[in-house]
């Protein structure tokens, strides 16, 4: 009852348009006015339509930092530098930097919307998932709440949880770790978004679950021209469906490249080195047994 | 280094953190000092009676024609250990039958924590009354009223404390190496306790400084209803 | 050889609202200077099963022997000094060290445990060193060190009781990817070179096949296939053990994605194989 | 299985709602006892001779009268069967007959109670709504100006003596603004309504009287305000802390990554979240405030709990204290109960059955 | 979430309206009725068995006695029913009914009525007023004639019958309702509902822990006139909580002042000060085992010459008066003058006494306020002024039940306590004597003293008014020179009024009689 493996060439999965989301010498930096500690500092990335993004590193290089940025979600005590310019067809361009929170909150879920790494911590426990898939709807696509609704089964439909319309009436604690991250998804994907921003997506959960998780993103990105934001310290799980990747480091990115080329001729000693720490890469089997 | 849950943690240093402490330092200074520096004997009762605050006697003076100013100051030294006091002792039998509870568990834990139960379902009106009735309304007796419905919760806190770390890992770890009981406790447990239960006693201070002016203002402040035929 | 460790039909349940037979009948056996991985997604009971071997869980039936002996269930009571050569490293870095007593400090105390049963001395430094830490970290705080520094002490706390049988629950799942594979390595080479045997519990296949002389993949409470890892990893005959196989991605810049099962587990992971079982 | 989840409940009855309801009821009556046999204990302990005071001088120099009165209240038995008939009074509705008042504990209870219930329920409303408010603003301007206003606010809202308080807000709103009425539960011109819940404020509405229901209600106001400010300090205080460690949790973060307005936000995801240590407080101030109402009660002559409890104790009337430590015990009980009943409501995850 | 919401709301809402309803809080107003302010005393609105002063204020409105005491002036009785003659042994006392007077349902009161109401408390044991029919025969002479009879000479009789326990009943409605004369009477929850007596009042409803509301009794014919028709007597424990009402206008009348507090009282408020007839007293024990040096009667003298009298009445405020004697002011053989420190012989008699400076304790209740002073300032300064006069006193206050219990066991060495009256007359400050009930609480037996002994028996058993005067004064003389007793302050009883209302007398038993109070 494996899916049929379908080895997408995700190189040609879409052609290359123009980047929806310009992230450009962005800085970061937290802390009172005088002890302001700079976690990121200056980089800069785009993310196309269809094309999934990835950005590696170890833990505390800045990349989750980065992807908060990216919806105004940093502390109060945080300062912003640089830019993070949104483009669309039909609105023209949208600074995201410095912006109002009110003027956010018509971005935040609707135009870049983000799955967190662990399923479990951001569905709200005493929610019902109906509630928690139609209430940003309701607001943003002005819907009914009969219309949110038809539109959630249909989402949950999508992402294959089972059941949906009585999934609706459920809470998070009672589903399993990858229908959560499902119902996660779905949640994002519920206004249609153009960005989606994935920290992290599969870090929680098992093998066989990260790999159902993972066709469902690659699925998402191609069938709904998503541009996709993939933060993943894994480079088994970069390796799988990123388009692009970042690597980061302390707050810089290093090196940056198309997956390919990171993979087989990476130019950064980091990146080296990182690829070097893989289980089964060349060199480690020798030493061990 | 070495102790430390003595440090004072960053977030405590706010403005309002800075001003309690001074606050609080400047009471325990004025507890110890009161009686070389105020204007008037405490107990002198040679001022005229009712005095409305002024130049001389800054809060007026009592019925009994007492300085009130110098009495609040002298005061303090009596309130303020009174009020240590009993959180000291609130907190040694309560994280004691606590620590008991939380770390024997089962009937142990059962039988002491609906001993809680019983203390905390009792009105503490009645049981304060009662002691004051007993000892008469004494601000000592005062303190022993207090306690009696105040180590309860410090009993819970360490409760949850303990059940919480009786399955961290290294509590785990040590037992494995052979810890006995009672070295578990040492050093696994109560170093862990400490730092909590402390910051729950700190807070406490002030709440028992209320609490024991409030109980012994229930005797000289309210007129109680005479017993029927005494007239 | 003697078996170090021999579990047999091991049945452990926990009594909630509803009865979750998390271990269900499961027998393994380790060797001295053997390293016995156990895999599984989770809640597939492989921590459960792990707990019960060092008397931190109580089994429901079967039994758990070490060196001939029922291992006593870890009670309040101090612990005899036959049993303190089991030690375990936990999954979470975080609790495993005590947050107010000095790294040295917690590691003399590994030492004592293993002078008590009449090992020789050590001092904690030396742990340090062969956990690749400074020796200066002796005076440390636990607060004051990264996730990966910490589970690195655990690791010497645990190796200075100088245990002939070392549990490890999940130990590098909590680290950066980077010394994930680096960490079960030096855990591998510091129990073989104290002749000890090594329970190494794990998610991770890909790093699993790599340390272990053994597999043995746990699904839902039960082992459904179990040999020699580098059998298991080429050849897999169990549906679980394959679709586990191939769900892991490969880090080769391909763009492969692996295999995913469908949304509900299929009925046959639950098929019991006998020739999955034993592989030599 | 990273966390081991902990084998706690073992009853495995067919439906564990009611195995756990009735291990609760048996618990709870086991503690009643408890509570009765300290009272009791307790009240006999001090030294002090009931009769004398409450038969004063006059009577009790007259011993037909005092063996009279001995005789009708049992206090020549011995202890325990003093003990003993109470408790077999108490399972036919009979609290005995209050020393001090000469009418029946049951009456005597069936007036105060509701008397302070219908102020401590106010006061717990009207806490909850203003220490919600105060505590979320605190949370959400942590370390900002109104955060440290907030705070200052609740501690002198916790460390104001009520006593000294209550005089002086009733020295000014009734004395010198004229805004509030004199003490008591109602003006002197209007008579209590017929009692049905003993509320009265309920009572008059069920039967009509608007007039009596706003003097009731404006009765109410300066008593429910100072007993407000410690549960408003305590509450603001506890949601400040329970809003801040929400407001760090991933849910919340994906709420706001969904682009949720700021009262939907903080209505339904924060507070939600906050909700469980929330409730868990407010039961423990309502506990609180039933007993902890004396000096309120006596400033506004409020004939409530509080002044029955503290009347009872300083008369050494058994009875009268015994009633009291069984009502507050059942009612600290209840609250305990609807608490947990509410965890259920609240918080789907511990939902029984 | 929804849910929340509106929870939240609704607390707003409430808040909200219980700020519009204290707007709109004006209480209504009628000139003709008035509130009064007391902390409340009441076990029952059934005569015959209370004994407690708010429920003798309440009986005094809605029921009469035989005889009644005029204004403040509570030395002789005044005709209330009836009027009296009495033998000359003082044993037999004829009451002869007014014509004419009806019970508030209109019938006729007859000496029926007087014979059964008296007997109902005489039969009553378990009632706290029984004592005061003991010795007491009734008997009818005609319908309108009863007789009074008892063994002894009793001149305390008349003052007796002005007691409201012992007022007159409507025995047929009484007797309808369960009245008995003996302990199987079950009148008192009839008499908690409706009153039957022929006061100026009925009984409107009764609470006994909040309120007591009286009207209008149509159908009286007695002397008084009252203005106001609708009287409501409030329960107000606190003081501070009274005098704020009462300048507020809440209520009208405050009963419970204390001295400072109506020194303090705001422009338009009258207040009306008399002594009370309460004494404020040191017990000082006679008996070597209990009080150790206190038995010297030096000692006695010590402390009664040491004490700076004026400086303690300080403490007790208006209309409080230094204690002459054990008898208070306004009774019979209440003393002219009180004693007056002197130093040089409380020095010489501390000499004499055998104290070496040891420390003695004084204990006192601490929680009960006579007559708005409060016994620990009382005390402290009594400390003071001892220990400028070299007696080292120690303080040891407790609760009023703890403390009665050793103080009723005669086992206090050096105590504050007070006695009031239990009805107006001084045979109530006999058991002062030597081996009497207060005089053997200090130790003091009667071989300790014959001689004040026989001046008591002398007054209890006087014929005559002047005999019985001069009896009491001596025996007062005696107490106040040598007794084991230092009476001290006789605390002033303050009685304040919203500035329209006159006529309030305070009387000892019954503190006023509501029905004298008028509209200016």
């Amino acid at each position: 009852m494996i899916d049929e493996t379908t080895p997408q060439p995700a190189d040609a999965a879409a052609a290359s348009t123009t980047p929806v989301l310009m992230v450009d010498g962005l800085t970061i930096g937290i802390g009172s006015r005088k002890d302001l500690k700079s976690i990121v500092k200056g980089i800069s990335l785009s993310l196309t339509p269809g094309r999934i993004q990835g950005l590696a590193g170890e833990s505390g290089s800045g990349k989750t930092v980065t992807s908060l940025a990216m919806l105004g979600l940093l502390p109060s005590n945080a300062v912003v530098g640089g830019s993070i310019r949104l483009t669309e067809p039909e609105r023209g361009d949208t600074e995201l930097v410095g912006m109002s929170h009110r003027q956010l909150n018509e971005i935040r879920g609707r135009r870049i919307a983000m799955i967190f790494q662990d399923p479990s911590s951001s569905l709200h426990p005493q929610l019902t998932v109906g509630t928690q898939l139609t209430d940003h709807v309701k607001r943003h696509l002005r819907m009914s709440s009969k219309q949110a609704r038809a539109h959630a089964i249909e989402l949950l439909d999508r992402v294959r949880v089972p059941n949906p319309a009585e999934a609706l009436t459920r809470y998070p604690h009672q589903f399993s770790g990858g229908q959560r991250q499902r119902i996660a998804i779905a949640i994002a994907l519920a206004c249609d978004p153009i960005v989606l921003l994935a920290d992290e997506p599969t870090t929680a959960l098992d093998v066989t679950v990260q790999a159902g998780i993972l066709h469902l993103l690659r699925d998402l990105a191609d069938e709904r021209q998503l541009a996709v934001l993939l933060v993943t310290h894994d480079l088994g799980v970069m390796s799988a469906i990123a388009d692009d990747i970042a690597v980061m480091r302390h707050g810089e990115v290093v090196e940056s490249n198309v997956r390919r080329e990171i993979f087989a001729n990476p130019q950064h000693a980091y990146t080296r080195e990182l690829l070097a720490s893989l289980p089964g890469a060349a060199g480690f089997e020798e030493s061990t047994k | 280094m070495r102790t430390r849950w003595l440090k004072i943690p960053a977030a405590w240093i706010t403005p309002l953190g800075v001003i309690g402490a001074v606050i609080a330092l400047a009471w325990v200074g004025i507890a110890f000092t009161a009686r070389a520096w105020v204007p008037f004997d405490p107990l002198s009762q040679d001022l005229p009676r009712l005095q409305a605050p002024g130049i001389d006697t800054l809060m007026g003076t009592d019925a009994l024609g007492r300085d009130i100013f110098s009495r609040l100051m002298t005061g303090a030294s009596v309130t303020i250990p009174l009020a240590l006091m009993l959180v000291l002792m609130s907190l040694a039998v309560g994280t004691l039958i606590g620590a008991i509870a939380g770390y024997f568990g089962k009937w142990v834990d059962e039988l002491l924590m609906r001993l809680t139960d019983l203390v905390m379902a009792f009105p503490t009106v009645i049981l304060a009354m009662v002691v004051a009735a007993a000892l008469g309304p004494s601000l000592f007796n005062a303190v022993i009223a207090a306690f009696v419905v105040s180590w309860p919760q410090y009993a819970r806190m360490t409760r949850s404390i303990v059940l919480g770390l009786r399955t961290q890992n290294y509590v785990m770890a040590g037992r494995l190496m052979g810890f006995s009981p009672f070295k578990t406790l040492r050093v696994d447990i109560a170093p862990n306790v400490v730092g909590p239960i402390l910051v729950l006693a700190s807070l406490d201070v002030g709440t028992a400084i209320l609490l024991l002016s409030g109980l012994s203002f229930l005797g000289s402040v309210l007129n109680r209803q005479r017993p029927s035929g005494v007239r | 050889m003697t078996e170090l460790l021999e579990v047999e039909d091991l049945v452990i349940e926990y009594h909630g609202a509803t009865v979750v037979r998390a271990v269900d009948e499961v027998s393994l056996t380790i060797a001295p200077g053997e390293v016995l991985a156990l895999v599984g997604e989770s809640g597939c009971g492989k921590s459960s099963l792990a707990r019960a071997v060092v008397g931190m869980e109580k089994p429901r039936a079967g039994s758990v022997t070490y060196r001939g002996s029922e291992v006593p269930l870890l009670g309040v009571r101090r612990r005899r000094a036959q049993f303190t050569s089991i030690q375990m490293v936990f999954q979470d870095p975080n609790s495993s060290l005590n947050p107010r007593v000095r790294v040295g400090q917690q590691i003399a105390e590994g030492i004592r445990a293993a002078v008590e049963r009449g090992d020789e001395g050590s001092h904690p430094e030396e742990w340090l060193e062969r956990v690749g830490l400074p020796t200066d970290m002796i005076s440390r705080y636990a607060h004051e060190l990264s996730g990966g520094q910490r589970q690195r002490v655990a690791i010497a706390r645990a190796l200075a009781a100088r245990p002939d049988l070392l549990v490890a629950d999940e130990p590098i799942s909590a680290l950066d990817a980077s010394s994930q594979a680096s960490v079960a390595d030096m855990m591998r080479k510091l129990a073989l070179d104290a002749g000890a045997g090594l329970l190494f519990i794990s998610h991770d296949l890909a790093i699993v096949r790599l340390i272990a002389d053994r597999t043995v993949v746990m699904y839902r409470g039960k082992i459904v296939e179990s040999g020699v890892s580098d059998l298991i990893w080429n050849d897999p005959v169990h549906p679980y053990t394959r679709a586990l196989i191939s769900a892991i991605p490969e880090p080769d810049g391909k763009g492969n994605l692996p295999a995913a099962p469908a949304a509900d587990a299929p009925e046959e992971w639950r098929s019991e194989l006998p020739e999955a079982l034993d592989r030599v | 299985m990273g966390n081991t989840p902990r084998a706690t409940r073992r009853y495995s009855t067919s439906s564990p709602l009611v195995g756990y309801l009735l291990r609760r009821l048996g618990t709870s009556v086991l503690l009643l006892f408890g509570v009765t046999i300290v009272t009791f204990a307790l009240a006999n302990l001090v030294p002090g001779d009931p009769i004398a005071a409450a038969l004063g001088e006059g009577a009790a120099s007259n011993p037909a009268t005092v063996e009279a009165y001995i005789q009708e209240r049992g206090l020549d038995q011995p202890l325990p069967v003093q003990y003993a008939n109470y408790i077999g009074g108490l399972f036919q509705g009979d609290m005995g007959i209050s020393l001090r008042t000469t009418q029946p504990v049951a009456d005597d209870l069936a007036k105060a109670v509701p008397a302070t219930v219908e102020i401590a329920l106010l006061a717990i409303i009207v806490s909850l709504g203003i220490g919600v408010a105060l505590g979320s603003l605190a949370a959400y301007r942590r370390g900002k100006i109104s955060d440290q206003l907030v705070r200052v606010f609740s501690l002198i809202g916790l460390s104001i003596p009520t006593f000294w308080m209550a005089l002086v807000s009733f020295n000014f709103f009734f004395l010198q603004l004229r805004i509030a009425p004199g003490s008591g539960r109602l003006s002197p011109a209007l008579a209590p309504p017929p009692t049905v819940t003993g509320f009265y404020t309920v009572d008059s509405l069920l039967d009509g009287q608007w007039v009596t229901f706003t003097d009731a209600l404006a009765h109410l106001m300066l008593p429910v305000f100072v007993l407000s400010l410690f549960t408003i300090g305590l509450l603001t205080r506890f949601v400040r802390t329970s809003v801040l460690e929400v407001l760090d949790a991933d849910y919340v973060r994906a709420g706001r990554a969904k682009g949720l307005s700021s009262p939907r936000l903080l209505f339904g995801y924060v507070l939600r979240g906050a909700s469980l240590p929330i409730l868990t407080i407010v039961g423990l101030a309502f506990g609180t405030l039933l007993s902890g109402t004396v000096l309120v009660e006596a400033v506004f002559a409020w004939p409530g709990l509080g002044s029955y409890a503290y009347n009872s104790a300083t008369s050494l009337d058994l009875p009268g204290v015994m009633g009291v430590g069984l009502v507050v015990g059942v009612v600290y009980l209840s609250i305990n109960f609807a608490v947990d009943l509410l965890y259920g409501v609240l918080d789907p995850r511990v939902r029984l059955a | 979430m929804r849910t929340k919401f509106r929870y939240v709301a609704a607390a707003f809402g409430l808040t909200a309206s219980l700020a519009l309803a204290g707007c709109a809080a004006a209480a209504p107003e009628a000139s003709d009725s008035i509130v009064i302010d007391t902390a409340f005393t009441l076990e029952t609105s059934d005569p015959g068995r209370n004994y407690v002063p708010t429920g003798y204020m309440v009986s005094k409105a809605l029921y009469e006695t035989l005889l009644d005491f005029a204004g403040s002036d509570e030395s002789t009785p005044v005709p209330g029913l009836a009027t009296f003659e009495s033998n000359d042994d003082a044993t037999v006392f004829t009451f002869t009914l007014d014509e004419g007077r009806v019970f508030s349902d209109g019938s006729a009161i007859t000496a029926d009525d007087v014979v059964f109401s008296l007997n109902r408390v005489a039969g009553m044991t378990e009632s706290k007023a029984n004592f005061l029919m003991n010795g007491i025969t009734v008997a009818k002479i005609d319908d309108m004639t009863v007789e009074l009879s008892t063994e002894t000479p009793s001149l305390k009789l008349p003052a007796l019958m002005t007691n409201p326990s012992l007022a007159i009943l409507n025995s047929a409605r009484v007797i309808e309702n369960g009245g008995t004369t003996d302990d199987s009477d079950a009148a008192e929850a009839f008499l908690n509902e409706t009153s039957a007596g022929s006061g100026p009042y009925i009984l409107d409803s009764v609470n006994f822990e909040s309120q007591v509301v009286l009207t209008e009794n149509e159908n009286y014919n007695g002397d008084e006139d009252i203005d106001f028709t609708r009287v409501v007597i409030r329960n107000v424990s606190e003081a501070a909580t009274q005098k704020i009402n009462l300048e507020g206008d809440d209520s009208q009348v405050a009963v419970d002042l204390s001295g400072d507090q109506v020194a303090s009282l705001s422009d338009g408020i009258n207040v009306f000060s008399t002594p009370s007839a309460q004494t404020i007293f040191l017990l000082i024990n006679q008996s070597e085992e209990v009080g150790g040096v206190t038995s010297n009667p030096d000692f006695a003298n010590a402390v009664r010459y040491a004490l700076d009298y004026p400086a303690l009445l300080e403490l007790a405020g208006a209309g409080s008066e230094q204690a002459t004697g054990v008898i208070p002011p306004s009774f019979l053989g209440a003393l002219e003058n009180g004693v007056e420190q002197d130093l040089d012989v409380a020095e010489a008699s501390l000499e004499a006494s055998g104290y070496k400076g040891e420390s003695i304790t004084l204990e006192y209740p601490n929680d009960y306020p006579v007559g708005g002073v409060s016994f620990t300032p009382l005390a402290e300064r009594i400390q003071s002024q001892l220990a400028d006069a070299g007696i080292t006193i120690e303080l040891a206050p407790a609760p009023f039940t703890t403390q009665i219990d050793s103080y009723v066991n005669g086992t206090e060495g050096f105590s504050i306590w007070f006695w009031g009256p239990d009805y107006a007359d001084s045979a109530n400050f006999l058991p002062f004597s030597a081996g009497q009930k207060v005089g053997l609480r200090a130790g003091w037996t009667a071989e300790q003293d014959t001689d004040v002994v026989n001046l008591a028996s002398a007054a209890e058993n006087a014929t005559s008014f002047d005999e019985r005067e001069t009896a009491f004064s001596n025996f007062a003389e005696a107490l106040q020179q040598r007794g084991p007793f230092v009476p001290l302050i006789v605390p002033g009883s303050n009685i304040a009024t919203a500035s329209y209302i006159d006529g309030v007398a305070y009387n000892s038993t019954w503190t006023m009689d509501i029905a004298e109070l008028q509209a200016k």
